[in-house]
């Protein structure tokens, strides 16, 4: 905490005195991310695309799909790439450039939370054995930035999978060709969820938005797949976890997640 | 102008494009002004098939302090296309076509921006391309024109902008992605009408003389349709409360 | 013009001045290009070769042939890139580092005006459809800088490629093989030429130096081919033009560019 | 989690693992404390075949000064792969692998350090993978946080770290590279034994609520192992001339 | 010398001073190197590995070989590239990012030394003409910075290259593929140790450490083969070489290097 | 020192070499000063088939100013090949190669340049390899001095640079490309004679040290006729007005 400017500090000190009181600075109970609204479709041109908008955190992501070269011993698999980057029109605080340690890991985290789950079925996306398979392309785009680009990049990429179609190549000379309009829906196994919590003071809170993004003691992000299991985690922040805080965290992630992954279902199902 | 060959008919025996239009016609374009919660200013403008998000910020200070100038502000515009806005994925990195590109639109809107009232400061405009449908650049120059706006930044007028070109032998308006690839010439126009003045030009293809005046004259045609777009989409946001409760 | 420097806005007065009264600063006619020397084989070892020296600016260019593979979806078609670096020998304010955005300019504005007018004819330098094709590669290098680069480098890339030959490659085995000895003129089609602008007060000038260039109110470069058409434009700088201004430039880059080109044809011919 | 598959038994019918331990042992840990002559503070660990390399200087002056923090000193920490150090050549250039886990370090030792101390400095941690055989980050962690009590810089507590996982449907104390490979779940945990606190935990892999819990206990019980280890190699280098002379 | 700062100018005249008295600051006679420790195979993982010690700068090399593609018009040749980083933890001065122009001399100096005596015989490591051959990577990290890294370098990549061992490929399909368990002996011609020699003044000393090496005048760094050839050779530095001094230069690389190649060699013996 | 095989004789039964040359005998070299009108030192050197520019700026302000010296000017070298320079097409990024080389030559002009004269200032040589044909870096550095001199800085002495090297188990004096690519040995040299200093030395491939020594002096003749070379394109500037005129 020592690092926080003072005005943050006073931020902390006036979200903390609210938390005593068992509320938040926008109203939320502690275990209530904001709003989220997914739109599907945004980007007609692209393979799947999908805008999340969590509270007043906004994010667009586009689907590509194309044939790639596999990664080298994993030849009967397709290949899943994420990525994320922060417009500089979505925060005063945004830079161009190079992606910053902060952007590499909320793409990280993103990635794995969809691998781990093995939520796209990487084996039936092969051309041809070690030689030619199928790539996913999610790009992420943060347009509005107000705090937990984690779960923000995460709803938006995974509603955005799950629109996607994924084209039909053949074989040709050892090259993929393209079979005009015979796409199929990309095949799902499960719908991965990942819920970011704050750690402050004693107070686990769950969806913080910026304000209290900055004065977070440390952070955890757990993703559960459809299931109720936890396919991937991410500690961050200045702080450490009691053992009785991760159970808790645990347990949260998958009440919140169930919920979002309604909402995510909900918003998907009419674009399949 | 690629001039790849194609089998597509860019103008039947009525005069009709491709899409459906007349060689004088622009395509649907719709602005969304104040889109961004914390940008300045903002507009999200479809264009045909081109989606693009402006966001501008400033005036604000300049970091390194020796980029700034004592004598006024600066204009700093970044013209940028996602990964997925174009048919092959775009890798991230900025290519040379959008370091171009920012360039020629930081030098289109320039004449149009009042930048002696903010000295040491920069006004960053960031455009961010969705969606690409050929004429992006056109686009994204409207959506910079609104956001400014929107900003508060003062203006000596809104820049517009459509472009104009040829097919088929014939001078069309508004060039889409199809007419581009296979079409004789693409000339995109940036325009302040009540100053008119041409501040975005720029050609590739082929025209006498004679077409490049005409050429000129259909796509300012274009930029002043498109004005009157820019500037309800402003009024809709600032006095449609007036209006409509 | 308000972010011309206090010595920049002297010397644009005073050039103001001498152009109300229809004189430049160095004597030239306000529709009247510096004196154009070409000079060809220059370098003797690459594939084509010119100096062209625009008043006191100085360009040379060097053109290398070599198989490469063709763009995307452009198999039938051989490939043509033109770069341009202002070496930092140049001038005082030229940096060494990666192309800033003026530069990258200039190489594109170059590349468009001889790629538009279909200099070269690409159809021909097409070894196997799709998959090897022949590159001509013309590199601008800056060696003195008093302005107006986009003409410099313009027409010391066309008088090079005009001088070019291009070197006999046959397949074998999938792979290009050079025969030696056979290399044969580059096709030429047109002679692109380009003619830039400026624009100061009202006045338009043709082929402004440096002094004149640090104080334009704006600039236009257009790109005319043998035929009188014209084939490229570019505008620039921080005002516009009106259409009757526009016209008047498009009408002075034909006649300049007659000239131009008859400087060019006749310094290239010797030796084709 | 690659759930590659593989000829390996990983676990056989008695309970033992591929490499002769049980499912609750850690691998073989030495640290070597105070291994650099130039570095403030510097470790060497040996986890396993992971070799790994920690030197620290500091508190020392940021530059640039914008950098600095005028309130406290700040932690920088880099963890690098040489070249050799695994199976395929690595590019020398840091992979976007690289930068994630020096920030998850960087935020696993913050806890630990008494940043407060040292305004307008840093502290750099400097973690060099010689040989990698899985489990990289946790012993780079167990090798910082000697190397910053070699430092001398003032700690909370020390930061050991172990990983926990699951393969062959166990729950398996310190994940080796082939259990990695074709597990089913890795969890590098980093913990502070005397404040209670977890700083580090990530995890690839699939686990229900109650295996969590269960393997966070079982890698606790492997930090506090690696905690001893870390103890003895400092008491060995400040403690040893007046025992064993 | 005159770039040098006040300190390092008193450091100067306190070491010449010594000089003239036919002493060096640490005790060691003009000609005399600092002692050297090679440990081998410190990284058992890498195809060959060592660390050299030399006086307390130390540096570890490892050895990874691995199928890739010859340089072009040298097809019938093995590859060997060599690098060198001066990793940051190696003193408080050592950055991290792309690498200097010092280190970028260090490691092509070292390469040179061992590509110029023709150290490994490459034209044993080609697996199908001009298409895939055998590739020897030798990187260096200096993990200590006490001056000489040129020697330090190259003794680690010379040791860790003669204790290597050459996995064997065979070609199938156009691709290498690895046949487990028969590597051999790397091809060694001749041992090549470089010795780098420092001019104070008129004072020639071997070896320099960091305290001597930061009031250089010039250096010179000479490669000798097992033959007592010289086989590469870098001047560097603010001062130049008398003839004479360059012949007693020579003179002293052959004694000092026939010295270090025994140390060498008698570390590598029990490794092979 | 490739070692390429090859089927030219570098040196016939009458030891002649390849392009003509006796052994001791150097390519033919031609220097032009001031042949740049914004530089404020230049010249042109042909080399054989070597083509270089070389300009000078300064002494001049240091950007950034933590880079300059108080207590003396520095000297910047900057070694460029264009990218039609060679045979194979150059990618334009500076090379290692070219960053190595740099960092040479500067270090073979510094000895000649009186800095200490210029606190706090930079002196900037560009080297720019237009055409390149073995010996680039010898024929850079003559050119180097001699823009040095045009642009009147200070110095102790000229370098003058010719390479000498072994082929066809002869010594030879400025071994060309080919020479290069299939002799035994290359040893570039650059020399003060006033001061008698060699200030550039390098050397690929192999000799004796006998071979060594004499290696050297057929060099410094090399060195010395092109010192007289240098002299004459000076005074041909500076003083043929009035032998002249």
């Amino acid at each position: 905490m020592t690092n926080l400017s003072i005005i943050d500090k006073l931020k902390r000190s006036k979200i903390l005195d609210l938390l005593q009181e068992g509320k938040r600075i926008d109203d939320r109970a502690l275990d209530e991310p904001r709003p989220l609204v997914i739109d599907t479709g945004v980007i007609p041109h692209a393979n799947g695309s999908a805008r999340a908008r969590l509270g007043d955190t906004e994010v667009v992501s586009g689907i590509k799909v194309q044939p790639d070269k596999p990664f080298p011993d994993m030849g009967d698999k397709g290949i899943f790439i994420c990525t994320a980057e922060i417009l500089p029109l979505a925060h005063p605080s945004a830079e161009t450039g190079p992606p910053q340690p902060n952007v590499i890991e909320i793409a990280r985290v993103v990635d794995r939370g969809i691998r781990e789950s093995g939520m796209i079925d990487l084996s039936q996306m092969v051309l041809q054995k070690d030689k030619s398979v199928i790539g996913v392309f999610a790009d992420n785009v943060v347009t509005d930035h107000d705090g937990n680009l984690f779960d923000a990049c995460s709803y938006a990429a995974v509603a955005a999978i799950i629109t996607s179609k994924i084209p039909k190549w053949e074989m040709k000379d050892d090259k993929p060709v393209l079979i005009e309009d015979q796409a199929s829906d990309t095949p799902i196994t499960t719908i991965p969820i990942s819920v970011t919590m704050g750690l402050m003071g004693e107070f686990i809170i769950v969806d913080p938005n910026l304000d209290e993004w900055e004065c977070l003691d440390a952070r955890i992000t757990i993703t559960t797949n459809s299931d109720g299991n936890i396919v991937a985690l991410q500690k961050g922040g200045s702080d450490g976890f009691s053992l009785e805080q991760l159970v808790k965290c645990s347990e949260l992630s998958i009440v919140v997640g169930k919920k979002i992954r309604d909402i995510i279902k909900q918003a998907t199902e009419g674009s399949k | 102008m690629g001039g790849r060959e194609t089998d597509v008919v860019l103008l039947d025996e009525n005069g009709i494009r491709s899409d459906g239009r007349k060689v004088n016609e622009t395509r649907k374009v719709t602005i969304k002004v104040g889109v961004l919660k914390n940008a300045d200013g903002s507009a999200y403008i479809e264009f045909g098939g081109n989606k693009i998000l402006a966001g501008v910020f400033g005036p604000r200070d300049v970091h390194p302090k020796h980029m700034s100038n004592p004598d006024t502000g600066i204009l700093r515009v970044r013209y940028h296309m996602e990964p997925f806005s174009v048919s092959e994925r775009k890798n991230p990195a900025p290519s040379r076509r959008e370091i171009e590109i920012s360039k020629v639109l930081k030098e289109a809107l320039e004449p149009a921006v009042i930048l002696e009232k903010f000295p040491r400061t920069a006004i960053d405009v960031y455009l961010e391309v969705l969606q690409a449908d050929g004429g992006t650049r056109c686009a994204a120059l409207d959506a910079a024109s609104v956001a400014l706006a929107d900003a508060g930044i003062p203006m000596r007028d809104m820049v517009c902008s459509c472009a104009a070109g040829k097919a088929a032998d014939a001078l069309i308006l508004d060039v889409n992605n199809e007419e581009d690839q296979a079409g004789q010439a693409d000339m995109p126009i940036g325009y302040m009408p009540n100053l008119g003045k041409i501040t975005l030009l720029q050609l590739d293809g082929v025209l006498t003389t004679d077409e490049f005046k005409k050429c000129i004259e259909l796509g300012l045609e274009g930029c002043k349709q498109v004005y009157e777009i820019q500037k309800n989409a402003l009024r809709e946001k600032y006095f449609s409360s007036g209006d409509n409760n």
